[in-house]
């Protein structure tokens, strides 16, 4: 790997990391309501996956997408609006945190039915596929999502017509407080592919070199043989799963212990070991970042509310179809 | 002219639009080698291809939100379920994302999808395969839900519905595909945003929709020779409701009788009668009636599931209390 | 009497239930090692063991259907499904099988499963989190719908559902789970066949239920200091509706106001309105009015969830221009 | 196989033949309405199945479920007497062929919402289990279902909790007329077990003491160990899907081909091979069935239909639960 995509990586992930650590003060300040899930502890999976995407790639994630939506470029003052629910947001404040869209980079939610976004990632694929488009599609869901019957229905559609998703498990083995051996009677999800006769890998989702490697085999995959790939990263949340949870289910120590391999120490010193980084490198990187998150923040402060008048706009088209 | 069933006005429909649109395909369990749960498309497979006329195995979320998917990529799905009793299973995807996507998205992503599903009751199929949920989704913002009655918008409708940046659900009556008529051949597209007088009178409205339109006509018929001349409407769409021709009627006849295969309770009609209680109340000289499906699971039995059913008898009987002012 | 939460209420009734029926148990995504994603059953786990307080797979289809087997088997299931939106999930469960199963068998199994499940918004939740689809349940013939506005049935209403041979669907507010008051400590079931008139007046009926009522009750206090006596009825129960004391109260107030969380078009307020048109026409001194939610999937931003919603400002305004009768 | 069992097995497959043979004349004559889904070809599962059975578990099946509830020993007479639409009927008229119930034999339906019997199987299990009742639960569902997420959520469900089902699979290679290779990516059935640490077996559908021993492995199995079993049982449908189904989809050169596998004859060449059968003894067979099925139109000709005031009793129960 270059040192550019290694710094680049980790930019990424600070880049998340601090943004959440935001709106976490943010959510304390009321400015952002609503439920609000992050992605920290997370950050290796999006930085690392979405290396793997090309512009005209399309993207599905879930209701805990900041880090996707970031990493796919979305503007961070666009996200940040949205959460104030500010007519800027990128859901021009009707979305909020779970539901994060953006046209531009081909992101289309912030899906916060569990499992919800497998078919619709199954149905972009298709139409990649019949008007030979070169697009893939990268389809992010929880492990809670293997248990429901969209996993079972998609996984099978996109095999059968062999459509080009790159589904991406993010198995942090919690679903709200349900742990995974108490989901899943198979707990490895990755096996759970042969069923649909899926190619799959599982990967460490802590170690974002290890990520963006197995992504890129999966992209390369999906792309040459059109068919859907399973990549399931074996990843952790330090957080809560929301701001309502009081973490009743799982010991501090656990949460301790996996802080232990959080990837961006991990990048760190791997870099560090190579030389590919100093400290300097790290605050300019860091100041880099807080500085785009202020600009977030005060873009998001400085915007404006849709008028009440315009409450019933968007549910229908303003225009016909072409 | 000639001489075409509702199932092939239904077909032409389809076909049409296969023809002129290269990002217009059917999917859907067995529309393609079986030609069609009620044989709506047969021959289509052999025409289009299996790419076009896409089979899909039993999983009616899946492909509902497959479908979702692929209008959201540019395609212009016409997603087939076989009965409405099913689509419950894909009513996730219909109303958290195809209702909510291009609100959510703050106008981003629209969502052009076409569902079209066989609704209703007649045919002894019993508890889970003969309800009229179309009411029911109704009740959806971001949904258009057309009720084609006639062979011209069984044919016609779905042009539109295809235009339609949104999504728009189309329920075909299971009874009515056998019906028979003339249709001209080159019936296009039909707009969608009126109801119909599908008979003028003054004595009072009959509103009706689907398969009951023709109950409504028959009780009307046989109320004519009685000397009550009934106004029938057909609403065609269901979803949004055209108050305007059902209020205009009203302040014509002053009486109104609502009848609607839906179970009555919650019903589509539930929401007409309110709307006339709101806009129309002062036109009014007899409260609006309803003659609905009885609130039972269909039931198998054909003398039972007729009793379930609204059937012209009721109507007449509702019609005739209503006139004469006598309890029906 | 003691000081509790609609929360603690529902706790209460769900552990009195545990404690004197050991076929009862509760199912759902997180009810016991989260302990509850509203945090209704937290302490459950502990006290009653992991058998008893199950937890389930994000599976709303199959944990669903599995609480009816159960049930079918002699079990009374509480199955609670975390927010209203996912039970879409398990609606082919609900209609298809649970509502029909008794009368598809000819009487022979009945299913005595209650699903409890959080409805309403005003929690910025957004799209996906935040309607009200409890009229839409109670078009369904086969369930009872349950809306427990108060402590004393937040509590009351869940024995009351369990001794029901048949499918119970609760409908709790997410609004209303902090909602503060006294409760007799040995509160027990109540009855569910009758709405209940929660504040006595003469000039005006407003009809409500849920969440929606103490903006009913908020309206009426400040209409009250303008000479305005409205009398409010909280529905407890959509399914089956209990008419007469809506009727009973028109003929008193010869005028009514309905309001409700759902969308407009086609709510349980629609059903309502129908029905006094069909029942008390004659005693109306003018056109029954609805104050619904707007039909727009629930918006994220604040001001945008709060114009959506019915509020008291909206009442007045509506029960004003009734009374004075200038249009609202 | 003692003589008994395999004169029992060929006994209880002719009932359902000539049961249902009787339908489609019934059918044609306008006794019979509504749908009408044959079995024929089928009887060894079913035949073979129910043989694990004790009197106590409980089943559950789909629309095609004639020889289910015939095998299972619900009144012939009853079964067709609903499908006459009659009071007499099992289901009292309401439910006609798709819905076949019968409380005394716990034969819980008749479920015509394909996959939609699994999850309500699983939930009997979790009753049997919990309140320690000696019971097992057999569901019956076409290979069609296994597509549905009802089937993923369910298999997951059951092994997850240790539930006592016996899923059996009853894979005629066609869900109306649609191939299982284009239903299902992996067309091996009972190797999807593996995704949820089922235990599974497939088994010639068409040899009945093959179905009969498999399924009473199957059923061993799940008494022994508490959890469920994936029995897939491989087969065909010789018919029509329903009196609706042109077959367009099949050459009729493979329904030729497959009715050389006729599960009847088939075990009657076997047992005529080991000297357990002679032409008497079918004779007495088919003399006896012959007027079990008379018997049943007689029954059913003779019912009676029920007053359509009637028409909204069993929406609600008549008395409080116990
Ligand atoms: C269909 C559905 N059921 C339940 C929920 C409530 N819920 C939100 S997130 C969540 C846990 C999901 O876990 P997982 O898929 O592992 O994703 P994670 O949150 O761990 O990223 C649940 C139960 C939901 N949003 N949608
Ligand atoms: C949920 C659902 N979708 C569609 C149907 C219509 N349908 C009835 S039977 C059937 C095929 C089922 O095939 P399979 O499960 O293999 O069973 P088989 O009929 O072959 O016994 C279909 C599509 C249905 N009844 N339920
Ligand atoms: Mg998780
Ligand atoms: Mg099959």
């Amino acid at each position: 790997m270059s040192p550019e995509h290694a710094l680049h990586l980790l930019y990424e992930m600070v880049r998340i990391r601090r943004f959440e650590e935001k709106c976490v003060e943010l959510y304390s300040a009321m400015k952002i309501r609503g439920f609000l899930h992050l992605y920290i502890g997370e950050e290796a999976v999006a930085a690392g996956v979405l290396q793997a995407l090309r512009p005209n790639d399309a993207v599905i994630a879930t209701y805990r997408e900041h880090g996707h939506a970031l990493a796919r470029g979305v503007s961070a003052q666009r996200i940040m609006a949205e959460m104030f629910g500010k007519m800027e947001g990128c859901s021009r404040g009707r979305g909020g945190s779970m539901h994060l869209f953006d046209a531009a980079t081909h992101f289309y939610g912030g899906n916060a039915i569990v499992g919800g976004g497998l078919p619709i990632a199954t149905g972009l694929a298709l139409a990649a596929k019949m008007q030979q488009q070169e697009r893939i599609v990268c389809c992010f869901f929880g492990e809670g999502a293997v248990a429901e019957g969209a996993f079972h229905e998609s996984m099978n559609l996109a095999a059968l017509w062999r459509l080009p998703v790159m589904f991406i498990c993010e198995n942090n083995l919690y679903a709200m407080g349900t742990a995974l051996s108490r989901s899943e009677s198979l707990t490895d999800i990755s096996a759970k592919a042969a069923a649909y006769k899926v190619t799959a890998e599982a990967v460490d989702g802590m170690d974002v070199m290890a990520v963006d490697a197995a992504a890129a085999r999966a992209a390369a995959s999906v792309r040459t043989t059109g068919g859907p790939y399973l990549l399931e990263c074996r990843t952790y949340r330090f957080r809560a799963h929301s701001m309502f949870d009081p973490e009743l289910y799982r010991p501090k120590s656990e949460v301790e212990e996996w802080k232990k391999r959080d990837p961006i120490p991990l990048l760190i010193s791997s870099m560090r070991r190579e030389g590919l980084i100093d400290d300097r490198e790290i605050e300019r990187i860091e100041s880099s970042v807080a500085a785009e998150v202020d600009d977030a923040v005060a873009f998001a402060e400085a915007g404006s509310l849709e008028p009440p008048k315009e409450l019933t706009r968007f549910v229908y088209s303003d225009r016909r179809s072409e | 002219m000639s001489r075409v069933t509702y199932r092939e006005a239904v077909r032409q429909g389809i076909r049409e639009a296969l023809l002129k649109d290269p990002r217009v395909f059917l999917m859907g369990e067995d529309v393609g080698a079986y030609g069609g749960c009620y044989a709506v498309s047969k021959g289509l497979l052999d025409e289009f291809g299996a790419d076009r006329i896409r089979d899909t195995p039993l999983s009616e979320s899946g492909f509902v939100g497959a479908g979702i998917g692929a209008a959201l990529g540019g395609m212009r799905p016409i997603v087939e379920i076989m009965t409405v009793n099913f689509s419950l299973l894909a009513l996730d995807q219909i109303m958290n994302t195809a209702a909510t996507y291009l609100h959510m998205s703050g106008g981003q992503f629209n969502v052009p999808v076409v569902i079209r599903m066989a609704t209703g009751a007649g045919r002894q199929l019993a508890a889970q395969h003969a309800h009229s949920l179309e009411g029911l989704y109704a009740h959806i913002p971001g949904l258009k839900v057309l009720t084609p009655a006639t062979l011209e918008d069984a044919r016609g409708m779905l042009g539109t519905a295809l235009q339609d940046p949104d999504p728009v659900l189309i329920f075909e009556h299971c009874n009515l595909y056998n019906m028979e008529g003339e249709l001209v051949e080159d019936a296009g597209p039909v707009e969608i945003s009126h109801a119909r007088v599908a008979r003028e009178g003054k004595d009072v409205t009959i509103i009706s929709y689907s398969a009951s339109l023709f109950k409504a006509l028959e009780a009307s018929n046989k109320l004519a020779s009685d000397g009550m001349d009934c106004e029938v409407i057909d609403l065609r769409t269901l979803r949004p409701l055209d108050s305007e021709t059902i209020l205009g009627s009203i302040r014509k006849t002053h009486r109104a009788v609502i009848v609607d295969e839906g179970w009555r309770t919650g019903s589509i009609s539930a929401e007409i009668s309110a709307r006339i209680m709101e806009n129309g109340f002062y036109d009014l000289d007899a409260p609006v009636q309803r003659v609905c499906s009885e609130e039972v699971p269909i039931p198998y039995a054909k003398h039972l599931e007729d009793a379930a059913l609204p059937q012209a008898e009721k109507i007449i009987r509702s019609v005739r209390a209503m006139i004469t002012g006598k309890a029906a």
